[in-house]
């Protein structure tokens, strides 16, 4: 499908004209939204159409994986590009009302721009390599945004930013560098189809690969220990943009490890990886929590909330190693269905911080309060979207917890559970003390000191998807259950990258096998029998059973594992 | 290759390795940065376009375009290499280095009518 | 020779790493240009090296055996200009600290990034109308 | 004119000899256990004017025996040379480069109706 | 491709040798300066060194991939010694 | 028209829902009218309630089933039994009396906040209706959070006030705290034995199989519990609910007296036939609830704010409720909720009125007011009556049968001194009970009214119907239905969550031994209303540990504390930290991974043959050059050793037959050196390393580890053994001259093959270019 | 000041206040000594050749090493040698990022064309245009690219050194 550069290639050249139009105000807002508009329709339409036409892929250049470069849309990819136009857009209308004429001449609108290039990049890319560019678009991008307007805090703060950024770059290509010489290959789905061969010392070092480049993703994501930069950073982004920098940009590190956990690496013992990741995200949920805890300005309580729930959705990575096929696919389908509730709840709650500023002129909870009464509406939209953020029903956190907790159950993780249960709970402790000090207690002034009207739109938006998702979460969880399918079982991935016949035959010591039997030590670990809970298993056990015996390559639309 | 070549680009390369290592050794023994700029911008220059001018004999036959990407580099080593040694002396000057007590004149100084305002310290 | 260059990969990165522990800014890019080399020496190696290996140039007869992996030296070329192109940029912003702090330690500056935070919409909104644009550099 | 290129020709011949000789020349000091070397700055009246024919000067004096451009002065009219053994009279260096440099330059940059005479 | 005769060969890698050797001496006046301007030189002076290595390589490999090499060093080589020169001199480079 | 019974049970739940919207659009211009909507909603989901027990069948209950989210199990089921529709009368029958009630007693002038509380309450109705009628655990666990949150917003009606909003948060956070575990119960529950459907689980005995099976009984028990016990305020959760007094009375009156406390209650009942095996079960639920009904009598009457007194007898009834769940004497369950919910009622809504018109609630202070306000004295009456079991009240008849159960009751059966413990502690708390009803009576209504106070005299006047009308409804309601005990009793049996309910309730009474008991609380009762003052004293003396809110309070002090240290230490700002962190991180990660295979086994030996001389020479001639950038202290030695690297590297690639990337090296170097340059001329020089020798060497041995790492990895990953030769290069090569129309097979790659790996890079040329140029124009122009 | 274990430190340049503004100067100036008619002339020999060596090395990129980036930083060197040599104040008078930014337009477009005509985006081919005078040859439509690629290259390269260049010139 040739479309599928369109997320690349309308970013791009909006980028590009908006700086030649550098100095038309107007005209660049419009050219931007326009832009947005007309690429977040097109994604949905691709969400549709992958959802029931299957993975989509395409070859840049003409050129045909593994040696050409693949672009593949499969359903995790398209929901995270869904994400990232819709929030993207939404994000954009906000800013028209808060971005300041300097920031604009030097280049606000053009860097959006390339920061959604990067991030639908790094989502759309079949390519190892791609990928680490497009991190590199994206990031490139954030610091333009980051520093623009240049004061003292901006530019120290980016300067760390960019520092840690390219001590990650370089764990990241030097592990891309050591993937190729151990496998041999750097396209997703033929690592996919190689990985899943190894076995012994070269399964091991592989392995040791994975865990070098784990340091990049956890660093993206924000994970335990590494997500120094994220609480230093996130305070200095321009208004509004941090709503799309918070719900986004640790969204890519988690897609990442999702996609390159469960679907890149394979090899005999991976689960080494995702049982790290399990562990990290204990200590993310609690610490990310914990320094939110003595925060004291809306926006760094918000940033240490990021990596807490973080650390909801590497739990869900990390509970993919369960050897239960269906405890991993209700870890994988919660994962999805989390980094969606997240991206728009926390943008929704950085909006409406952005909005609290714009009313009090501050962003100090001790200098706040009386919102409520100055604006009611922006206080039921903060009360929803705090509440959903601490999963509290009806909203859509609640469901995304519900799912993960049920899987960590599942999977007997009592202690990444409490982690969880005790997270949640403080997530509420602070941001009830969000709702307390700035939106209780007295007026701090009469009448709003900015006029907030418009910023309320774009805002509401996200609020109103936040209770949707939570009062009709089905056709989500569906979706996310369908995406979960698709990444535990890569054979239509690789497929649908490679062709039906592989390209590149693994040959050497290993001997040839089809990628249809390669699936099958992924899908049912052997220690794991249809018999070891007959019940519980028993819908999903026969769609299994046809996966395993290898009868069917299409297999990922037949199974139907929730019943 | 005919015989003779082979011993001609011998030659060159033997010459122009030779003034390489003068120009290695140069840089070590002489006393100030000025005398090692002697060796650095003579010897390094001869020595250099020697080696290329073997290597322009060896390709001659088969590749005529490095005897164009050779002079090149030699057009570039006769026009850079003493203009940067230049700079680089009388930065070295203006920056007041050590110079060799073996020195003998100096008529420098009283060409440099602004020296007493330099903008920089005593460092 | 593939010890021989784990060995001077691993110097490059533990000095990059010495480096960029140092409290001064300008060391610090000189360590990540050491990271930089010590990746891209890490790539060409693990492209693998005989002594008969060609450059990765084709003949006429199209036929690449024998010759070098391109695809490291293509990763290479791509991080390469990345890691130069970020490089340059951290180096303009910290000279532009330096400016502001009057410090290259990094370790020496402010470290809450609230104390002087002006981008505030708010404040940013009012100091452009005003045309003055928020230089707080002595607030 | 096409005198002009001749002592170009003749001007680059030279050269090239005096290239050697100052290779030589320094790779003896060079080598040379005691090494012999008795350096200074020299002051050079100019007669070339141009800035092409400064740079050739300067850069022919920097690759020729012993001898490197330091300064041009901003009037143009003198410059200060290193040279790593002036031996034992500075005047007849002076007078040597005249000579052989600076008149070589002189008659293929300019012609001959612009030329200032000779150095003696 | 044709077979050089070996005692070439061994011309080609004693002058190898000693170009190495040459830079080896070289980095060490980079090492021990003392002035700005030494460095600046060895740096010079090592470029020169490289070039002649790339020369002496692309002879014994029959190659002349690498001659653009050659005649860009002298460039670079040249920069790198007019930068420092400038920025000795007056502090900025441009 | 008609409903369905299906179609009204969610009609009566989504009912108030509908309310709390409208209540929330109009309420700026509709101000106080908005209460009608409570009213008016609470009484539709009252008169549907109310049909629907009408046509109970007690054998197949109405059901609402609707798939909601089929994936994970949960379900959108309402079931219409006996004890749900008991509850769901209770909700909304007081809700519509409190809706009543607050028509006359909120006034405010901001018609928002108005319309606020109002949307707030009949949304909490809906919820309350909602949870009553669950069949889901899950849909139960959504109506119970929603509770919460509307709680919140109700004690926190007063939120421009420290204690308001204090109260508030100490609510939200202590339910929703228990909330979570409950849930995590819940989830617990459902993944065992895959259902969550709450009637399915109590009847279906292979399901409760499972849970035994899977040794998960008792977890899922203690976590439930979790949420039960901090809802309906047991000990030691119960500091919260004195503290949401704040709130305006008509609040306190429905949330944390009559209804919402009591979800806790209908949770253990709901548990009961699916957890009950457990044997932590009766321990856990007699102890806590035994506890809590005797220390919240006890310190209920060391209270003198008419509304603590209140709150702590309701504590108390709320543990004596939970002490009969766990002794398993589930049938008295509804007898017990509803004549607490009748006079509790009544006392909240007269407790109000006093001070709404007095304008205090202090005991201390009130007096005398029998004469002003006659009629709310009347109402008290029956209130305190009841709550002090004295016949023919309906507190009586619940007494009656607890004391009943406590002698006859099969769980304490055989065990003398357990069930005399509990015996005399009852009988002791409900003397304190009956002594705090004599206090409240005589407190307010009889006496001189303290000199102080002023209001008593000038201000004090009878309430309006208003607001005596709802509590004297609920106080004849706790007096009807002791006088018409054989309905009462038809009642309470029919609508217990214990199907086989047959609680013997009589004015008569048939048995003489909850006849003396009840004589000796009286007795008892009496005493202690004469002797208050000194037992006060004694109670004084007595509190040596801090009220529990204290511990609350220090618990969420210690985790601020260690959140500040935290991040404090962790996130403090310095890059070498940072850094240090990520690098450890990595090694750690690929060493642990590393670890996992013996690697030691490869051999490592220096094969001479294998080594390229040239190589070997300039690698020691790039460590020298490395060395002697770490160790440069001048500025420019550092810039010109960094170029020399870079040179340096460029030969290696020479020597790995690069020509490519040697070009672009050799210039990318010359281009930084220039930077660095320009930049230089701006920075300071190099200072000395100024750090402490601690820091240096944790640097140094960072950096080895770092290395050491890396280089580990490089070794494996080229060793022969485990470097893959099946790779893309020759398919890259072959393709170059064919397809690419190119013999440099690099650059064919860069433009062509992966030419958008090359178009990502050159955006990130011109971005930071356009950077830059932002950067330092920006600031060029504010200077 | 305590001493340097490598001697005296010798670079710095010191209190920049007092630094001379632009090449040259006025006389009796500081900057006065830094008139350099070598560099100036040297540059004006060497930034031709090098820019027409560096379109070369952009034109042999496909066969022999060299190529868009290559031959780009090349004509950047020589800008910077100009730069050296005669300051940045001219040079100032352009907006450089826009060069780079038409670069990236012409390698999109170069990508896009095809897309639009219904290949793969990037599908790179040979044309085989043919002129007057010159006549018939073949060109890879990746050379367009690889143009744009030179022209980000100079682009941006050419911005970082004159805005640097440009700070602290009052
Ligand atoms: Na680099
Ligand atoms: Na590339």
């Amino acid at each position: 499908m040739r479309m599928l550069i369109l997320p690349l290639l309308i970013p791009f050249f909006t980028a590009i004209v908006l700086a030649l139009c550098n100095g038309w105000r107007r005209t660049e807002k419009f050219i931007s939204l326009l832009s947005c508009l007309g690429l977040t329709a097109f994604v949905f339409w691709l969400l549709y159409y992958v959802d029931n036409h299957g993975i989509q892929s395409t070859a840049i250049g003409g050129w045909a994986a593994p040696y050409g470069i693949a672009f593949v849309a499969d359903r995790l990819t398209t929901i995270m590009l869904c994400l990232s136009m819709g929030v993207g857009t939404l994000v954009l209308i906000y800013t028209f009302w808060t971005v300041t004429e300097t920031q604009q001449k030097y280049f606000f609108y053009p860097f959006f721009q390339i920061v959604l290039l990067g991030v639908n990049w790094s989502f759309i890319t079949g390519d190892m390599f791609n990928l680490f560019v497009g991190y590199e678009v994206m990031l490139i991008g954030s610091y333009g945004m980051m520093m623009v307007g240049a004061s003292r805090a901006q530019v120290r703060q980016t300067m760390k930013y960019i520092a840690i950024n390219a001590l990650g770059a370089t764990f990241f290509v030097a592990g891309i560098g050591l993937l190729y010489a151990t496998v041999g290959t750097l396209n997703m789905a033929d690592l996919s189809q190689r990985t899943a061969l190894l076995t012994g010392d070269r399964a091991a070092l592989v392995t040791a690969v994975s865990m070098m480049l784990m340091v990049v993703f956890a660093m993206k994501a924000g994970a335990f220990p590494v997500f120094f930069w994220l609480p230093d950073s996130y305070p200095i982004v321009p208004a509004g943009v941090i709503g799309f920098f918070a719900g986004l940009l640790t969204k890519v590190g988690v897609y990442s490890l999702l996609r390159v956990y469960l679907v890149v690496f394979r090899q005999d013992g991976h689960q080494f990886a995702l049982q790290t990741l399990l562990i990290l995200s204990g200590f993310t949920m609690v610490l990310g929590v914990m320094g939110a805890m003595c925060q004291w300005e809306i926006r760094k309580i918000l940033s240490w909330h990021i990596i807490s729930q973080v650390g909801y959705m590497v739990m869900g990575v990390g509970l993919a190693s369960s050897s239960n096929p269906v405890v991993a696919r209700m870890a994988i389908a919660g994962t999805i269905f989390y980094i969606v509730h997240h991206i728009v709840v926390k943008s929704s709650l950085f909006l409406i911080g952005g909005i609290a500023e714009h009313v009090v002129g501050t962003q100090e909870l001790k200098k706040m309060g009386g919102l409520l009464d100055l604006s009611p509406v922006s206080a039921g939209m903060f009360l929803i979207a705090a509440f959903s953020l601490a999963g509290m029903p009806p909203f859509s956190g609640f469901l995304s917890k519900f799912v993960l907790i049920r899987a960590a159950v599942e999977g007997h993780n009592w202690i990444v559970l409490t982690a969880a249960l005790v997270t949640s709970f403080l997530t509420l402790y602070s941001m009830s003390k969000i709702w307390s000090y700035a939106f209780w207690g007295h007026k701090v002034r009469e009448t709003p000191a900015h006029s907030y009207r418009w910023l309320m739109v774009p805002t509401s938006v996200l609020v109103i998807f936040t209770v949707g998702m939570g009062l009709f979460g089905q056709p989500f969880l569906r979706l996310a259950g369908d995406a979960a399918d698709e990444i535990m079982n890569p054979a239509a991935y690789i497929n649908s990258v490679l062709g039906p016949v592989s390209s590149v035959d693994p040959v050497g010591a290993v001997g040839p096998m089809s990628p249809v039997s390669i699936d099958a030590p992924t899908l049912i670990a052997p220690d794991v029998g249809i018999d070891a809970a007959p019940e519980m298993l028993k819908p999903q056990a026969s769609g299994l059973t046809t996966q395993a015996s290898g009868l069917t390559l299409q297999a990922v639309g037949v199974m139907e594992v929730m019943p | 290759m005919p015989l003779i070549a082979e011993i001609m680009i011998a030659v060159c390369l033997v010459i122009g390795t030779f003034f390489t290592v003068v120009t290695g050794i140069g840089l070590l023994r002489l006393p100030d940065i000025f005398c090692r700029m002697h060796a650095a911008g003579k010897a390094g220059t001869l020595g250099v376009v020697m080696v290329i001018i073997g290597a322009i004999i060896f390709f001659a036959m088969d590749h005529p375009n490095v005897a164009f990407r050779g002079l090149l580099a030699i057009f570039f080593q006769f026009l850079t290499t003493p203009a940067a040694t230049h700079l680089l002396a009388r930065a070295s000057y203006v920056r007041e280095y050590p110079v060799s007590e073996r020195t003998q004149v100096d008529e420098m100084r009283s060409h440099m009518p602004s020296r007493p305002d330099l903008p920089f310290g005593e460092e | 020779m593939n010890l021989l260059m784990a060995l001077v990969i691993g110097v490059l990165y533990g000095a990059g790493t010495y480096m960029i522990l140092r409290p001064s800014l300008v060391r610090m890019v000189m360590g990540f240009g050491l990271y930089s080399n010590a990746t891209n020496l890490l790539l060409i190696v693990i492209g693998g090296w005989t002594a008969e290996t060609g450059a990765p140039f084709v003949g006429d007869d199209g036929r690449g055996h024998g010759l070098m992996d391109p695809l490291p030296p293509d990763i290479i070329l791509t991080a390469i200009v990345i890691s130069f192109a970020t490089g340059a940029l951290l180096l303009t912003i910290c000279y532009r600290v330096y400016l502001d702090h009057e410090t290259d330690n990094p370790e020496l500056l402010p470290v809450d990034e609230s104390a002087d935070l002006p981008h505030l919409m708010v404040t940013a909104q009012r100091e452009d109308r005003a045309g003055i644009v928020a230089d707080d550099r002595h607030a | 004119m096409i005198m002009r290129g001749v002592h170009l020709v003749i001007f680059v011949a030279i050269f090239i000899k005096a290239l050697v000789q100052s290779n030589i020349q320094v790779a003896i000091t060079v080598l040379s256990p005691t090494m012999r070397i008795r350096p200074g700055f020299i002051a050079l009246p100019l007669r070339v004017k141009t800035d092409f024919e400064i740079t050739s000067l300067a850069n022919t004096i920097t690759l020729t025996p012993g001898t490197i451009a330091v300064h041009v002065t901003n009037d143009r009219k003198t410059m200060v040379i290193h040279a790593l053994d002036i031996g034992a009279d500075p005047d007849a260096l002076r007078k040597d480069i005249q000579s052989s440099m600076e008149d070589r330059i002189l008659k293929w940059t300019r012609p001959a109706s612009k030329r200032p005479p000779e150095s003696k | 491709m044709y077979e050089m005769s070996p005692w070439f060969y061994y011309v080609c890698m004693t002058c190898l040798a000693a170009m190495i050797v040459s830079g080896v001496m070289v980095l060490y006046r980079l090492r021990i300066g003392p002035a700005a301007s030494d460095r600046a030189i060895a740096l010079d002076c090592l470029a020169t060194c490289f070039m002649g290595i790339i020369c002496i390589l692309s002879i014994v490999w029959q190659s002349i991939l690498f001659f653009d090499a050659v005649w860009l060093l002298t460039l670079v080589g040249f920069m790198g010694s007019a930068a420092v020169a400038r920025y000795l001199e007056k502090g900025r480079v441009f | 028209m008609m409903l369905s019974p299906t179609a009204s049970l969610p009609t009566l739940v989504f009912i108030p829902f509908v309310g709390a919207f409208l209540a929330l659009c109009m309420g700026r211009i509709a101000g106080h009218k908005t209460g009608y909507l409570m009213v008016l909603s609470a009484l539709a989901s009252f008169i549907l309630a109310a049909m629907l027990y009408a046509g109970l069948d007690p054998a197949a209950p109405v059901v609402c089933a609707a798939e909601w989210l089929p994936g994970v199990d949960v379900n959108f089921r309402l079931r219409g039994d006996g004890f749900g529709l008991f509850f769901a009368l209770l909700v909304s029958g007081i809700g519509t009396l409190v809706g009543i009630y607050s028509l006359s007693y909120v006034h405010l002038s901001d018609n928002r906040r108005v319309a606020r509380y109002y949307a707030a309450l009949i949304a909490f109705m809906g919820a309350m209706l909602g949870l009553a009628l669950a069949d889901d655990l899950v849909l139960l666990f959504v109506f119970w959070e929603i509770t919460s949150i509307t709680s919140f917003l109700l004690i926190g009606f007063w939120y421009d006030q420290e204690i308001g909003r204090k109260g508030a948060l100490m609510a939200l956070q202590v339910t929703v705290g228990g909330g979570l575990a409950m849930m995590a119960g819940f989830v617990v529950i459902g993944a065992i034995t895959g259902s969550y459907s709450i009637s399915e689980l109590a009847a279906d005995p292979s399901l409760r199989e499972k849970l035994v099976a899977a040794g998960m009984l008792t977890p899922a028990l203690l976590l439930c519990l979790g949420g039960a016990l901090t809802k309906s305020a047991q000990m030691p959760f119960h500091f919260w609910l004195p503290k949401a007094m704040v709130a305006p009375t008509p609040v306190s009156t429905y949330l944390h007296a009559a209804t919402m406390v009591m979800a806790g209650v209908f949770l253990v009942g709901r548990l009961l036939p699916i957890l009950g095996d457990s044997p932590a079960w009766t321990p856990i639920l007699t102890t806590v609830g035994l506890v809590t009904f005797f220390l919240g009598a006890y310190q209920s009457l060391r209270e003198f704010d008419l509304k603590a007194i209140l709150a702590y007898a309701t504590v108390s009834t709320l543990g004596l409720l939970m002490m009969l769940y766990g002794l398993k004497a589930a049938d008295q369950d509804v007898l017990q909720i509803w004549s607490h919910g009748a006079y509790k009622g009544t006392l909240f809504l007269v407790a109000g009125i006093v001070e709404h018109a007095t304008h205090t609630r202090d005991l201390r202070k009130l007096g005398g007011l029998r004469k002003v306000m006659p009629i709310t004295f009347g109402v008290c009456l029956l209130g305190a009556i009841s709550m002090s079991g004295l016949p023919p009240f309906f507190g009586f008849l619940a007494k009656e049968a607890f004391y009943a159960q406590l002698l006859h009751g099969e769980v304490l059966h055989g065990q003398p001194v357990l069930q005399w413990t509990i015996i005399v502690l009852s009988v002791l708390a409900n003397a304190f009970i009956f002594a705090v009803a004599c206090k409240l009576v005589f407190g307010v209504f009889f006496g001189p009214p303290a000199e102080d106070v002023d209001a008593v005299d000038h201000h004090a006047h009878e309430a309006g119907i208003g607001l005596w009308g709802p509590a004297a409804v609920l106080g004849l309601v706790a007096l009807g239905m002791g006088l018409a005990y054989p309905i009462t009793s038809q009642m309470v049996n029919g609508m217990s969550s214990d199907p086989h309910a047959h609680v013997h309730v009589s004015l008569i009474p048939h048995d003489i031994g909850p006849v003396a008991m009840s004589a000796v609380t009286v007795l008892l009762g009496i005493g202690i209303y004469l002797m208050r003052r000194p037992i006060n004293r004694l109670q004084d003396a007595l509190a040596i540990i801090p009220p529990m809110y204290k511990f609350w309070d220090w618990l969420m002090a210690g985790i601020t504390a260690v959140s500040v240290t935290f991040s404090r230490q962790w996130q403090n700002g310095s890059l070498r930290w940072y850094f240090s962190g990520v690098l450890l991180f990595a090694c750690v990660l690929v060493t642990a991974a590393l670890n996992r295979a013996d690697f030691l086994r490869h051999d490592i030996i220096v094969k001479p043959h294998d080594l390229y001389w040239p190589a070997v020479a300039i690698s020691g001639m790039l460590i020298f050059a490395a060395l002697i950038l770490v160790r440069a202290q001048v500025r420019l030695t550092a810039a010109l050793a960094s170029t020399a690297i870079g040179f340096l590297v460029a030969l290696l690639f020479v020597i790995y037959r690069s020509p490519d990337i040697l070009l672009t090296q050799l210039l990318i170097e010359t281009v930084s050196t220039i930077f660095i340059l320009l930049v230089l001329f701006f920075m300071p020089r190099f200072s000395r390393d100024v750090v402490a020798p601690p820091v240096r060497l944790v640097r140094l041995i960072v950096s080895i580890l770092v290395g050491f790492t890396m280089a580990t990895m490089v070794f494996l990953c080229t060793l022969p053994e485990l470097r893959t030769e099946d790779n893309l290069g020759l398919g890259y090569l072959e393709r170059s001259l064919s397809e690419g129309f190119g013999r440099n097979a690099v650059n064919v790659i860069i433009v062509d093959m992966r030419a958008i790996d090359t178009t990502g890079e050159i955006t990130v040329l011109v971005v930071v270019g356009m950077a830059v140029f932002g950067l330092l124009r920006t600031r060029r122009h504010k200077a | 000041m305590t001493p340097h274990p490598d001697g005296p430190e010798l670079d710095s340049p010191g209190d920049k206040s007092s630094l001379p503004g632009s090449p040259g100067g006025p006389p009796g100036s500081p900057g006065e000594l830094l008139r350099s008619p070598v560099l100036q002339t040297v540059s004006r020999a060497a930034v031709p050749v090098t820019i027409i060596v560096s379109l070369i090395i952009f034109n042999q990129g496909h066969n022999l090493p060299g190529g868009g980036f290559i031959g780009g930083v090349l004509a950047a060197a020589a800008g910077a040698m100009h730069l050296m040599a005669f300051g940045v104040e001219g040079a100032a008078r352009w907006n450089w990022w826009k060069l780079s930014v038409l670069g990236l337009l012409i390698s999109i477009m170069t990508g896009t064309v095809p897309f639009l005509l219904g290949e793969a985006f990037m599908n790179h081919t040979e044309l085989h245009p043919h002129l007057p005078l010159i006549g018939s040859f073949h060109v890879p439509t990746a050379a367009f690219y690889d143009a744009g690629v030179y022209l980000i290259v100079v682009g941006m390269l050419m911005t970082i050194f004159v805005e640097l260049g440009l700070e602290n010139r009052e």
